[in-house]
């Protein structure tokens, strides 16, 4: 697991799910290890090459640099890294598409606001969080070019994925500037954002693992992010994992928004449809929705 | 009312406080289901069992050092400079700047080129607020940790946007050419024959950590620069009346400290990380603090106490990798040690004290 | 109080048994012993002091006074001992236990809040309840009629920061008559007063005394003793050596019970020889927080004399040292040795001073004139630190040497105890005192400036400092005194200049002039001190 | 910048500030006795713990401030133990205290609740709810503008959890006791010069524990603030190094009651603005959002550097009291 623990409501816990029920159906057992630093990493991932287990799993990109150098060392096993591409032999890169996911969100939040305002929230102003929110932006502007998309960042140092209190703060400031819909993408500070908006009543939408659940008929919808999946088909493959690129985007079910009970009164028939539109314009390739890490740029929003 | 002997006073006491803190931790993993005596076992194993785990503790210790001196220059001059946080990330970007602008053609040359960026960047992070305090009379401890969040800031906007490699996922510059790769702690202990495993992050900064060391007991002791400084810290006073210039000493004592936490960088960054990453001081600058106020601002004191804590971070992480106990285990056994070496230590003296007596009485 | 000729040594412990409720001593201390990890303070002490009289207790630095006074009101706690408090066993194990005994004390540092006013120092502790309201009335009426009772004038809503050293004692012991002591101690009261302020002083203990309260004085000053004691006991190491009457005993038969030796109580000095002017000063002004303090001076001093400045505390002296030393910047023009010295910015400092010959034994030895974390060692480098003799290279400095160099220092200056490795904290304030003044006077400077030389340091330490001061002016050195002992100015200068308000009142011969006309002077009084001479 | 954009900022301010103010002023007792306290940001972090987990498992948002409130003098008692009792270094002290909370309440919570350090929403009585004043309107996306009073009185000062209003109700109580009472002359002094005070017959002891008790229940009602009344539950590291802010507000204010409710609200407004205002157009370049994030601390400097003198604290502060060396 990357930094922020095991238990972070959304990303490692994803994974940790998958792996639980890799482990459920296959009776297999498997071992975890949550980061605390930097230089463990390397030491981490050669201490479980060591140990002989093979596939190795890791979530998060600040893997990438380490299992490049780790990789080699240890040809035979087979490694997974999520998020990251890593080029070596032994390793399979699991990316999502982040921003195909925030798209359909964004096509949600832009039917469902009713002031033309709507909010993003990011815990850090880092790539990754850019390209969340740049997918939103394109899915609100798809639905009314003239709708404002409001786009915040928590903090820029490690408090920044854990503080509630400012999450909250920021999603008031964003409602009283008229959003009435809000995305969080940014860890722990995501709960304070949903919180505040359930008790602002507006609505939310929360990112990675489905969090309708927190706050029933008050999450519009969750952008999930099938880390879960992901770790459990590399589990399920084992060392005879493939090595290469895998692509988790919509049509391959990496991600998605979340759709179910707890949320179903907030979804019109309309909304459903345009979604269903919408995703399946890009899994046929017809919609092309804009990657901020390919260029560095948003045709949306500015951040 | 009778004194310690000496060995009592520096070995025995802190011991005593050591236990205590670990008997303690102990108790809390029992509390919460685990198995005390294992956990040392992997924590002691995995910390100094072999000469890879040792390299890891001297790797989290030299951090340790460079911050830990940092604090205690500035203490002596009664300034405390909270800031070694920020100076080391300036340090860093010092560091990185060197290493990514500069073609070096070998590492030693790229190291004196590091130690200098990074002290520099360090130096001038810190002298700005001791500018302020001294001509300007803000409080430091303010400034300083003021400057801290400023330089996260200012590193997220450097990392995202201006050196991260195009296209990179990660908020971090790219990778330093080879070149500059500082060799490791078992290669150089290699060439004059003690095996020591080269697999782990401990490189030649410890070294460097360790001169700085010598090099700040004698500047406090043995330098005229030293001696103002500590009068300077007694009393300013008395200083002014020695001629002493309070000013010129902030500025002096400031430059020194954020040169040292920037020089962290070079341990962190350019001998493991090999890259700027957005967070590679990871708190150092703050256990800077308890190392220096454990050390008794003595350098000698402050490696003894970067060990101590290179041994509880290192031993920590395994314990996180090795069972299911929480890794935060290790941040309460870490209070615990700080809250009764450093600031119970008395408790422990007191009792001593009379055991002593008492037995210098009946024999 | 006229009585036959009788020592009372031992007089304590011999009356063990005569502890009755209507005892006539207020109180009395039986085998009190006290030491600090090492040093023993108190070793089996005696005492009686009969109730209303003026008890005086006199002893060599460190010879236990304090802590002796420390242990009755309290303070600290003794090893051994009982102490009585009229005729009855009354353990004082706290400073709340000495109040309630009837005990008050006024500490030689003083014990006040200093950003508090006078008023809060004066309740703080005895407040009549949860609110300060009714206690600050109450207070503001009582010490209005304690001012008025005793003429101790003091501003209730001063704030002690503000007040000048002798009414900060005006406010203990009001302090300690609010709580209504019966039994007042005194430690080195006089040491920072003015004559007037320390006569003034002494009509209150009178005034105290002869409503029935019991005074326990200690001082250095034998003069105080011989006027204003009933008994005097004599301390010496740890142990009380002698107790006796005043009024059948002689300042040098105190001097030699305290010391152990016969002691010179006059300074001994040729007549100067001026040679040529070694500081002239011009129009010097120095002003602090918007104030002026010091209102133009000018004067000069010549090799081989000893210029004397005579004045109140607070009278812009301390500022005239502070300028000269180059701690406060300050206007106007002085000269050394014909050349100009800085004034203000960066350039005006102690180093820059000490340089052009200028040593500075400063007024207050504690705060100004040592660190007292640092070993006696590293005290005598503080400010010559940069002296070439102290440096090994270059880059470091040469502690053996410096080690060495205080060494044969404590020796000559029979600092004790003569360890160059304890800490200046450790030292009594004596030989505090003596390590400055090694420090400062074997330079050799052409200009010594003292403040204070012998302020609350013991006879034989005074009779040494005053030797050496002299010493050096013989040697054809300028010494600039700067003192508010009259005694002193008058016996070790030869020429004295008076200060009142930031100005040089005037000249005076102390072969000329006597202790009632500088005190006139230093009231302010110039036209009226001449009148009176003229007539 | 419209009316309603700026009220909206100052009602974010004060929310914002009574975290910082309850813990500034728990920093006031502590060091006005002279003890010296870094260890706010723990004692907070704690109590935020203590009161999400027992209002959890009972239900009833008092039962957790009352949780929050003890485990947070419980750690000042450590602090109060270690600095006045075994004269221990404070800073030290302090320091551990901080750690000891960052450890603890990850081990305990994960232990309880399985959630990795965090605890479960609290939901209904065991979260407090905002009070709306008399008088004042309910604010909501659609109501009509109001006069500049009601919108005043509705937006910015009501519609606050109770725990605001105690908050800013202690800096006149404070103030009240610091210049009032007995208690309060006892502790200035103890903190200029405990000589003083141990002379004059009073216990030096007993008043710093006092003040550190103090300090420990203002610092207690910070912590249950922030995981009751801001956010609904605990979350590690959720104080976020409002303790260390505190502090600096603290000696911001020069350890005076009013000053620290004016540094408090400065740095509450500062962070609200800059919350309020990213990614700020100004035409010919986009000033960059980690700048405006920076905004609070730049400027903290600039007001320090510029209007502030020299900030000096109680005489005594630091260091344990010692009759006999
Ligand atoms: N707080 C203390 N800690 C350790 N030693 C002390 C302390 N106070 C006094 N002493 C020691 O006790 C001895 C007696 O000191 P004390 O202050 O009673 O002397 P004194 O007679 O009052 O001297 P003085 O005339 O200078 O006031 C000294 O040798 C001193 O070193
Ligand atoms: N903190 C201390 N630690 C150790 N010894 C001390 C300490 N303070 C005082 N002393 C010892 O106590 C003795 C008396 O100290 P103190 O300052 O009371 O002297 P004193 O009797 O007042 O003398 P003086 O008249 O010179 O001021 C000294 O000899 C000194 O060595
Ligand atoms: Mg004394
Ligand atoms: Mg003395």
């Amino acid at each position: 697991y990357d930094v922020g623990g095991k238990n972070d409501k959304s990303f490692n816990e994803a994974a940790f799910h998958g792996a639980e029920r890799w482990a459920k159906e296959t009776g297999g057992t498997y071992k975890e290890l949550e980061m605390q630093n930097e230089a463990q990493r390397e030491q981490a991932l050669r201490q479980l090459a060591e140990s002989g287990a093979n596939p190795i799993v890791m979530t998060g990109f600040a893997f990438g640099d380490v299992l490049n150098t780790v990789a080699p060392d240890y040809p035979k096993t087979k490694f997974a890294i999520i998020d990251m591409v890593v080029d070596q032999p032994n390793v399979k890169s699991v990316v999502f598409t982040e921003e195909q996911g925030s798209y359909l969100a964004g096509v949600m939040a832009g039917m469902a606001s009713k002031t033309g305002v709507v909010g993003f929230i990011g815990g850090m102003d880092i790539p990754l969080i850019r390209r969340f929110g740049c997918g939103y932006a394109q899915g609100v502007k798809s639905v009314n070019p003239n709708d404002t998309v409001l786009l915040n960042m928590t903090g820029t140092d490690g408090s920044a994925w854990n503080n509630p209190v400012k999450g909250a703060e920021i999603a008031k400031s964003q409602q009283s500037q008229k959003a009435d819909v809000i995305y969080a993408a940014a860890g722990g500070t995501g709960v304070g954002v949903l919180q505040a908006a359930a008790d602002m009543g507006i609505l939310s939408i929360g990112v990675d693992s489905n969090q309708n659940y927190l706050h029933p008929g008050q999450v519009l919808t969750s952008m999930v992010k099938r880390v879960d999946n992901a770790v459990y088909e590399a589990f399920k493959e084992g060392a005879d994992m493939k090595p290469g690129v895998a692509v988790m985007d919509l049509a391959a079910g990496g991600v998605d928004v979340a759709m179910d009970e707890n949320n179903a009164k907030l979804v019109t028939p309309e909304m459903q449809k345009a979604v269903e539109d919408a995703a399946a314009k890009i899994k046929s390739g017809e919609l092309k929705v804009h990657d901020y890490m390919s260029d560095n740029t948003c045709p949306a929003g500015q951040f | 009312m009778d004194k310690l002997p000496r060995w009592a006073d520096v070995v025995l006491v802190p011991l005593i406080c050591l236990i205590i803190a670990f008997v303690i931790c102990g108790v809390l993993i029992w509390g919460i289901g685990q198995d005390p005596a294992d956990a040392l076992k992997i924590m002691v194993q995995g910390s100094l069992g072999s000469t890879y785990a040792w390299g890891y503790t001297l790797y989290y210790a030299t951090n340790f050092m460079f911050t830990g001196l940092a604090v205690s220059i500035a203490f002596q001059a009664s300034l405390f400079n909270i800031g070694g946080e920020g100076q080391a990330t300036l340090g860093g970007l010092g560091v990185a700047l060197s290493c990514l602008l500069i073609p070096w053609p070998h590492w030693t040359l790229a190291l004196i080129g590091s130690i200098a960026a990074s002290a520099l960047f360090g130096a001038a992070w810190a002298l700005i607020p001791a500018w302020l305090q001294a001509r300007r009379g803000s409080h430091i401890v303010i400034t300083t940790m003021m400057f801290n969040f400023i330089s996260f800031a200012l590193m997220n906007y450097v990392l995202v946007n201006m050196l991260r490699p195009l296209g990179s996922m990660d908020p971090a510059s790219a990778r330093f050419p080879a070149a500059v790769n500082l060799p490791k702690l078992g290669d150089i202990l290699g060439l004059v024959g003690i095996p020591f495993s080269s697999k782990n992050p401990a490189n030649i900064s410890l070294l460097i950590a360790l001169a700085a060391a010598v090099g700040v007991w004698a500047l406090m002791w043995h330098t005229r620069l030293g001696y103002e400084l500590r009068a300077f810290g007694k009393s300013e006073k008395a200083a002014v009346y020695a001629g002493i210039s309070p000013v010129r000493i902030t500025l002096y004592a400031l430059a020194l400290s954020g040169g040292l936490s920037g020089m962290m960088a070079i341990n962190a960054v350019q001998g493991e990380a090999h890259r700027l990453l957005l967070n590679s001081v990871e708190g150092a600058g703050f256990i800077g603090i308890a190392v220096a106020l454990m050390g008794r601002n003595h350098p000698f004191g402050i490696v003894l106490a970067s060990i101590l804590f290179g041994f509880l971070y290192e031993g920590g992480s395994q314990l996180a990798l090795g069972t299911s106990i929480p890794r935060e285990v290790i941040t309460v056994l870490q209070a615990l040690v700080i809250l009764f070496t450093g600031a119970l230590p008395y408790m422990v003296q007191k009792p001593l004290e009379h055991l002593f007596a008492l037995r210098r009485r009946t024999a | 109080m006229a009585g036959t000729a009788q020592t009372m040594q031992g007089l304590g412990g011999g009356r063990q048994a005569t502890a009755a409720p209507s005892s006539p001593y207020a109180i009395e201390l039986k085998g009190i012993s006290k030491s600090f990890g090492p040093v023993q303070a108190n070793r089996d002490i005696n005492i009686a002091v009969p109730r209303g009289t003026i008890h005086g207790i006199i002893g060599e630095n460190g010879a236990g006074k304090s802590t002796l006074m420390s242990i009755l009101y309290g303070f600290y706690k003794a090893d051994a001992g009982e102490i009585f408090v009229g005729g009855r066993p009354t353990p004082i194990p706290d400073s709340q236990s000495a109040i309630r005994a009837g005990i008050g004390m006024v500490f030689q540092h003083f014990k006040l809040v200093q950003n508090f006013t006078v008023l809060e120092n004066v309740i703080l502790g005895a407040e009549d309840g949860p609110l300060l309201k009714s206690s600050l009335g109450r207070a503001r009426r009582e010490l209005e009629a304690l001012s008025q009772e005793y003429e101790l004038d003091v501003h209730p809503d001063a704030l002690i920061e503000d007040l000048s050293v002798g009414h900060q004692q005006r406010v203990e012991i009001l302090k300690a008559l609010y709580r209504q002591a019966e039994i007042l101690i005194l430690d080195e009261p006089t040491g920072v007063l003015t004559p007037e302020e320390a006569d003034h002083l002494f009509r209150i203990l009178r005034g105290l005394r002869d409503q029935g309260k019991t005074v326990i004085l200690i001082t250095h000053k034998l003069r105080e003793i011989m006027e204003t004691t009933d008994n005097v006991s004599v301390m010496r190491r740890g142990t009380m050596v002698a107790t006796v009457k005043t009024a059948e005993t002689s300042p040098e038969a105190l001097a030699e019970l305290m010391v152990g030796r016969k002691v010179l109580l006059e300074v001994e000095k040729k007549p100067a020889t001026p040679g040529r002017v070694v500081l002239e000063v011009e129009g010097l002004t120095v002003r602090t927080d918007g104030v002026e303090r010091l209102k133009g001076v000018s004067f000069q001093i010549r090799a081989g004399e000893i210029l004397g400045i005579a004045g109140v505390a607070g009278n812009g002296q301390s500022e005239l040292l502070a300028a000269l030393g180059g701690i406060a910047s300050a206007g106007g023009r002085i000269a050394m040795n014909g050349v100009d010295l800085p004034l203000k910015g960066h350039h005006s400092n102690g180093q820059t001073r000490r340089a052009a010959g200028i040593s500075h034994v400063p007024e207050d030895r504690q705060a100004l004139g040592l660190i007292m974390d640092f070993t006696a060692w590293e005290n005598v480098a503080f400010g010559y630190h940069n002296a070439p003799e102290y440096q090994k290279n270059a880059l470091l400095m040469d502690n053996a040497a410096l080690r060495a160099d205080t060494e044969k220092k404590m020796k000559t200056f029979d600092v004790r105890p003569p360890i160059p490795g304890l800490a200046a904290k450790s030292f009594s304030g004596g030989n505090q005192q003596k390590i400055v003044v090694a420090r400062e006077i074997e330079r050799n400077p052409d200009l010594l400036l003292v403040g204070q030389p012998t302020r609350g340091v013991d006879i034989g330490a005074i009779e040494f400092i005053h030797k050496q001061i002299v010493a050096l002016r013989d040697a054809g050195k300028a010494v600039l005194l700067v003192s508010v002992e009259l005694d002193e100015i008058m016996s070790l200068s030869d020429r004295i200049l008076v200060m009142f308000d930031g100005k040089i009142m005037g000249e005076r011969d102390p072969g000329a002039t006597d202790e009632r006309e500088l005190g006139m002077m230093m009231a302010g009084m110039t036209e009226a001190a001449k009148l009176g001479k003229d007539a | 910048m419209d009316l309603v954009s700026f009220l909206q900022i100052l009602d974010s301010t004060i929310r914002l500030a009574t975290p910082l103010l309850f813990a500034c002023l728990a920093g006031l007792y502590s060091e006005r006795s002279g003890i010296f306290d870094i260890g706010l940001e723990g004692k907070m972090l704690v109590a935020a713990f203590a009161a999400a987990a027992a209002a959890y498992a009972t239900g009833s948002v008092w039962v957790g401030v009352l949780a929050g409130i003890g485990a947070s003098m419980l750690f000042a008692a450590i602090h109060g133990l270690a600095s006045i009792t075994f004269r221990g270094n404070q800073l030290i002290s302090g320091v551990a205290i901080n750690f000891l909370a960052s450890g603890l309440t990850v081990v305990l919570g994960t232990s309880w609740f399985h959630l990795g350090g965090q605890s479960p929403a609290l939901t209904g009585g065991a979260r407090f709810e905002d009070i709306v004043l008399p008088f004042a309107t309910q604010i909501t996306t659609n109501t009509p503008p109001l006069g500049l009073l009601d919108e005043v009185y509705s937006r910015v000062i009501s519609g606050h959890s109770i725990l605001v209003y105690v908050s800013f109700l202690t800096v006149p109580v404070t103030w009240w006791i610091l210049y009032r009472t007995r208690f309060g002359l006892r502790l200035r002094a103890v903190g200029e010069n405990p000589a003083a005070v141990d002379t004059a017959g009073v216990s030096v002891t007993g008043l710093r524990y006092a003040a550190v008790a103090i300090t420990g229940l203002l610092c207690g009602l910070a912590g249950a603030y922030m995981s009751t009344g801001l956010s609904a539950g605990f979350l590690r590291e959720m104080t976020a190094g409002r303790g260390y802010i505190a502090l600096a507000a603290l000696i911001f204010a020069k350890w005076r009651p009013w000053y620290a409710l004016m540094a408090c609200m400065l740095f509450g407004l500062l962070d609200a603005v800059a919350i309020r205002f990213q990614n700020i157009n100004l035409g010919f370049v986009v000033v960059p959002v980690q700048f405006t994030q920076a905004l609070p601390y730049i400027l903290t400097v600039i007001i320090l550097a510029g209007f502030v003198g020299k900030a000096i604290p109680p005489r005594a502060g630091g260091e344990p009291y010692v009759k006999e060396r």
